[in-house]
């Protein structure tokens, strides 16, 4: 292995014990590591922005487009909020961030998370097959936990018939609704898991048990 | 043809039919005065009984603010969370129990202190407000975990508050309060938040619960009527679903063919 | 006239602007689409990466402060300061001698991959811990909860096939039908509350432009 | 019970995570993985895309998440490359280029000719505005690609500019977002399907958006890789670890279910 090869992955277990080291107790070898990550990503980020700007933006400003120093100027307001005093120009930039993010994203989950959500529901098809089975257990599940989520209604939630059909249908939706986190919780653990595997595996291959 | 593009003409049947239910709540519960009362969630019905309980025992109440991530999405996560802190804050002076706030957050640290002052002095107690009724700990993640993992024990909390924007240290602190033999009350908003939560709390808020929680505690006639809007919205929703499933069960796809022109 | 400028007057202006112009455009096309062009391609894309930098550098400028101030521990502070130091290191190196150079993907994979993955896995040990300590079925619901969990478990597990073919079909069962539906549930939900907060924010109700000076 | 008290349960329960990992690893016992449909849907639409296809790539991978999605990724990239299909990619996440350069030397681009039959473009923050912005007019946000040569010279971009000129937009190892983006930005706004090799932490939420066929497949994070390089043939990190992911499900089901039992016994038995 090359020399700076070798060097690299001993400091790579290194880090890994240090940062481990949690688990015994909070000490400055984590406490190091957790900087250095933070530090490293901020930094890196700074010259992946700035490597765009200066090979993209920039050009196309002094090449043709000289319009481009408008938006320029306007999202370097945004400074305004690390300069005591100027928060508000801070406010002008972060306007056009909110009002095209919200605005974006609502425009989209119309549709996506809406309508097509609406449609697939309600197109139960009836054919004694298990698709069939399924999509009407999904027509189901899916308004049983819809009414979970309804609120100033429960207020008048008394007694009576209505009321103990309200009560019944929000306490099986909580029923699906938990069945569906005990899937993300699975999904959840899963997902650290690869991380895991490929960090013990340096350790492991690094010290040549493997 | 039609100026609306082909295809999303219901969309905007949709977005335009929303905005007015939203707007027809907020207007009967701000401008009319008829404010929407809703059942205290469960989850804030604990929180009264523990406070008391915690009172009883001698043992300090904890609130976690959670992580201040500055999205405009997690704005709104925030204003719930700050609404359920005003509201403990004027429990635990009324029954005078210890109260500790710890926050990992410079953001969300100026708001939650200014909340619990105003809060300890409506109730009329504000010599109850002392420096470390809230501490900021930490703005890293592992740093501020052991940092509250040693204060549950050093005060051997009996009530452990996280409802709110967290991210993955939440299950580290749900457990510690759990080892220190605190209940845990907690809630989330984002789905890929709350199995975390719901496996470690006793009680929790999930999905918009948090909001509705918020609103409760904060009595805003606005975000309470918005809440009405909000309810009739959904119910629109179950309505075309209820009937799209009526007529595809009859054979006819008209519904369906009517929601994509 | 300038505390005109410093309310958020002027800034919720620009939101309805915003707005206005992304369903304009998106339900009505023509000439929309030429102002969403301009708002998304030149402004957007530009405001957005600035405000990247933005938020960097205020993590530095918190870090920088933090390390100044006499109160907090000195480890704390120290750890603030080579926050600081690393982050101006990196930036220098990148920039001079680009990402792609020797050094610079020497000092990423070795040093900046290792840290941030295994500060991002401990939280395996301490889910460990949890399961035993804290997942407790109280209740119907959570009940449910921890089966549905454990069964989704046994069919991520190539091993849960060979204890027991039903498990993957189960656990695939609950994925495709019980998570999908709440989910769903959960979809419709977060429509409805977006356009609620979109009218909050129109409205000028929401303080999402931070709070007054 | 008085040994498990002194080291206290946390310690040896972080052993138990350590040696039911280390194990496996030393002994692989090699388990083979069940294929699901989102993987085998993601497969055949590839497969399926007529020659000369346009493929728009998003990498959106993070360093801190990504060996959760690289086994998935490395294998779709091995089956795209093979293809003859057009393929134009950039970065959603600062870490992309310098992973997906790792990346890389496992691929074997075959005769392809960069410039001709793919291009590399560079990062750019922004999000989901970003993604809208590059359906929109993709030569308003890259003025050049990632080596810095000018748009305007390379032949594969001569007749690209929006969304509708692609068949395919693929979102490699998104674990915030970037997927969602995609659906709602190129799928709704311009119709063009989504495929993608998610985290395993954002695949349930995916789930409604493949049922609704907005995304046409997708793989499940690290279980995921080891069924996609089944699909291709072509063993790697996905198909290696299972018995470590086998090994580690197990011992969590164990814990959860000795806790709950032991819980149970103890309320029930003291009544406490």
């Amino acid at each position: 292995m090359a020399m700076d090869a070798f060097v690299g992955e001993a400091l790579t277990v290194l880090f890994i014990i240090l940062a481990y080291s949690y688990l015994i107790k909070d000490n400055i070898g984590f406490q190091f590591v957790q900087a250095t990550y933070v530090g490293f990503g901020v930094g890196h980020s700074l010259v992946m922005v700035v490597k765009y700007f200066s090979e993209n933006t920039f050009p196309s400003i002094t090449s043709g487009n000289i319009l481009l120093v408008v938006p320029l100027l306007v999202g370097l307001l945004l400074f305004g909020r690390l300069v005591k005093g100027y928060l508000w120009l801070y406010r002008y930039p972060l306007a056009i961030l909110v009002g095209v993010g919200l605005g974006l994203q609502l425009r989209g989950m119309l549709k996506a998370n809406l309508i097509d959500q609406i449609i697939s529901t309600m197109n139960v098809n009836l054919s004694a097959t298990v698709d069939g089975f399924n999509s009407i257990i999904i027509f189901i599940f899916v308004l049983v936990s819809m009414n979970y989520f309804f609120f100033t209604y429960r207020g008048r939630q008394g007694s009576g018939t209505i009321g103990s059909i309200q009560n019944l249908l929000m306490k099986s939706g909580q029923y699906v609704l938990m069945g569906a986190f005990g899937a993300g919780f699975a999904a959840a653990f899963l997902s650290r898991l690869a991380v895991f595997m490929g960090i013990i595996e340096q350790v492991v291959t690094f010290f040549g048990l493997i | 043809m039609s100026i609306i593009v082909e295809g999303r003409i219901l969309q905007l049947v949709f977005l335009l039919g929303y905005s007015l239910l939203i707007l027809y709540g907020i207007n009967r519960s701000v401008n009319q005065g008829k404010v929407p009362n809703i059942r205290q969630p469960a989850a804030i019905a604990a929180i009264e009984e523990h406070v008391g309980r915690a009172v009883e025992m001698g043992r300090p109440v904890l609130f976690q603010t959670g992580i201040g991530d500055v999205s405009s999405n997690a704005g709104a996560t925030h204003m719930a969370m700050l609404g359920v802190l005003d509201y403990t804050a004027k429990l635990a002076a009324n029954k005078e129990a210890k109260f500790i706030c710890t926050t990992p957050s410079p953001t969300l640290y100026p708001m939650a202190e200014e909340i619990i002052r105003n809060s300890f002095l409506t109730e009329g107690k504000p010599d109850l407000f002392t420096d470390d009724t809230i501490q900021f700990l930490s703005n890293q993640q592992m740093s501020y975990c052991s940092a509250v993992m040693h204060l549950m024990k050093r005060e051997n909390i009996s009530l452990n508050i996280q409802i709110g924007f967290f991210q993955a240290e939440n299950l580290i602190t749900l457990e510690a309060a759990k080892d220190s033999g605190a209940v845990n009350i907690g809630g989330a908003v984002r789905t890929l938040r709350i199995p975390g939560m719901a496996f470690g709390c006793d009680y929790f808020l999930m999905g918009e619960e948090v909001f509705a929680a918020g609103a409760f505690c904060s009595r805003d006639p606005l975000r309470l009527g918005s809440l009405l809007g909000q309810d009739l919205c959904k119910l629109a929703a179950i309505i075309v679903i209820l009937l799209g499933f009526v007529l595809v069960a009859a054979g006819s796809d008209f519904l369906v063919n009517l929601l994509t022109i | 006239m300038s505390d005109l400028f410093r309310s958020s007057r002027i800034p919720l202006i620009l939101i309805w602007v915003a707005v206005l112009i992304i369903f304009g455009d998106y339900f009505f096309g023509g000439v929309f689409n030429q102002a969403f062009s301009t708002l998304t391609v030149e402004w957007t894309v530009i405001i957005a990466n600035i405000a990247i930098i933005v938020g960097g550098i205020s993590i530095l400028l918190r870090s920088i402060m933090v390390s100044r101030r006499s109160s907090v521990d000195i480890v704390e502070r120290i750890m603030h300061g080579w926050q600081v130091v690393i982050a101006v290191f990196i930036f220098a190196i990148g920039t001079a001698f680009g990402t792609t150079s020797g050094t610079y993907n020497w000092l990423y994979t070795y040093i900046l991959l290792p840290s941030w993955r295994t500060v991002y896995t401990i939280i395996i040990f301490f889910m460990a811990t949890a399961s035993y300590r804290a997942f407790r079925a109280r209740s119907g619901p959570s009940f449910v909860m921890l089966i549905c969990g454990i069964l989704v478990l046994l069919r991520n597990a190539p091993i849960g096939m060979r204890i027991w073919p039903g498990f993957y079909s189960i656990g695939t069962w609950i994925l495709d039908v019980v998570n999908m539906s709440g989910g769903r549930a959960i979809m419709i939900g977060s429509v409805v509350g977006a356009v609620s907060l979109l009218i909050r924010i129109l409205l000028g109700k929401e303080k999402i432009l931070g709070e007054s000076e | 019970m008085s040994i498990i008290q002194r080291i206290g349960y946390r310690k040896i329960i972080y052993l138990l995570v350590l040696i039911f990992t280390v194990t496996p690893m030393i002994y692989p016992f090699g388990l083979p993985v069940e294929v699901s449909t989102q993987s085998n849907d993601l497969f055949n639409y590839i497969e399926n895309l007529p020659a000369g296809s346009k493929v728009a790539i998003n990498f959106a991978a993070f360093a801190g998440m990504y060996p959760d999605s690289q086994a998935a990724t490395r294998a779709v990239l091995i089956h795209i490359m093979k293809r003859p299909l057009d393929i134009v990619l950039w970065h959603s996440g600062p870490d992309g280029p310098l992973l997906f350069d790792a990346e890389m030397e496992f691929v074997s681009v075959g005769d392809r000719v960069y410039g001709e039959d793919h291009v590399y473009l560079p990062y750019v923050g922004g999000g989901e505005a970003t993604m809208a912005a590059i359906a929109e007019n993709i030569r308003g946000v890259f003025s050049v690609d990632i080596d810095g040569t000018p748009i305007d010279n390379i032949p594969l971009m001569q007749n690209i500019n929006r969304a509708e000129d692609f068949d395919l937009i693929l979102v490699l190892a998104d674990c915030g977002g970037a997927t969602e983006w995609g659906v709602r930005q190129w799928n709704i706004a311009h119709g063009v399907s989504v495929g993608g090799t998610p985290c395993s932490i954002s695949y349930p939420d995916l789930l409604p958006f493949w049922k609704t066929g907005s995304i046409i497949g997708m793989t499940n994070g690290v279980r995921g890789g080891g069924e996609y390089e089944l699909l291709v043939k072509k063993p790697g990190p996905g198909l290696k670890n299972t018995d470590v992911m086998s090994s580690l499900h197990i011992l969590f089901i164990v814990l959860i279910v000795v806790g709950n039992i032991g819980d149970f016994m103890k309320r029930s038995g003291g009544g406490s």
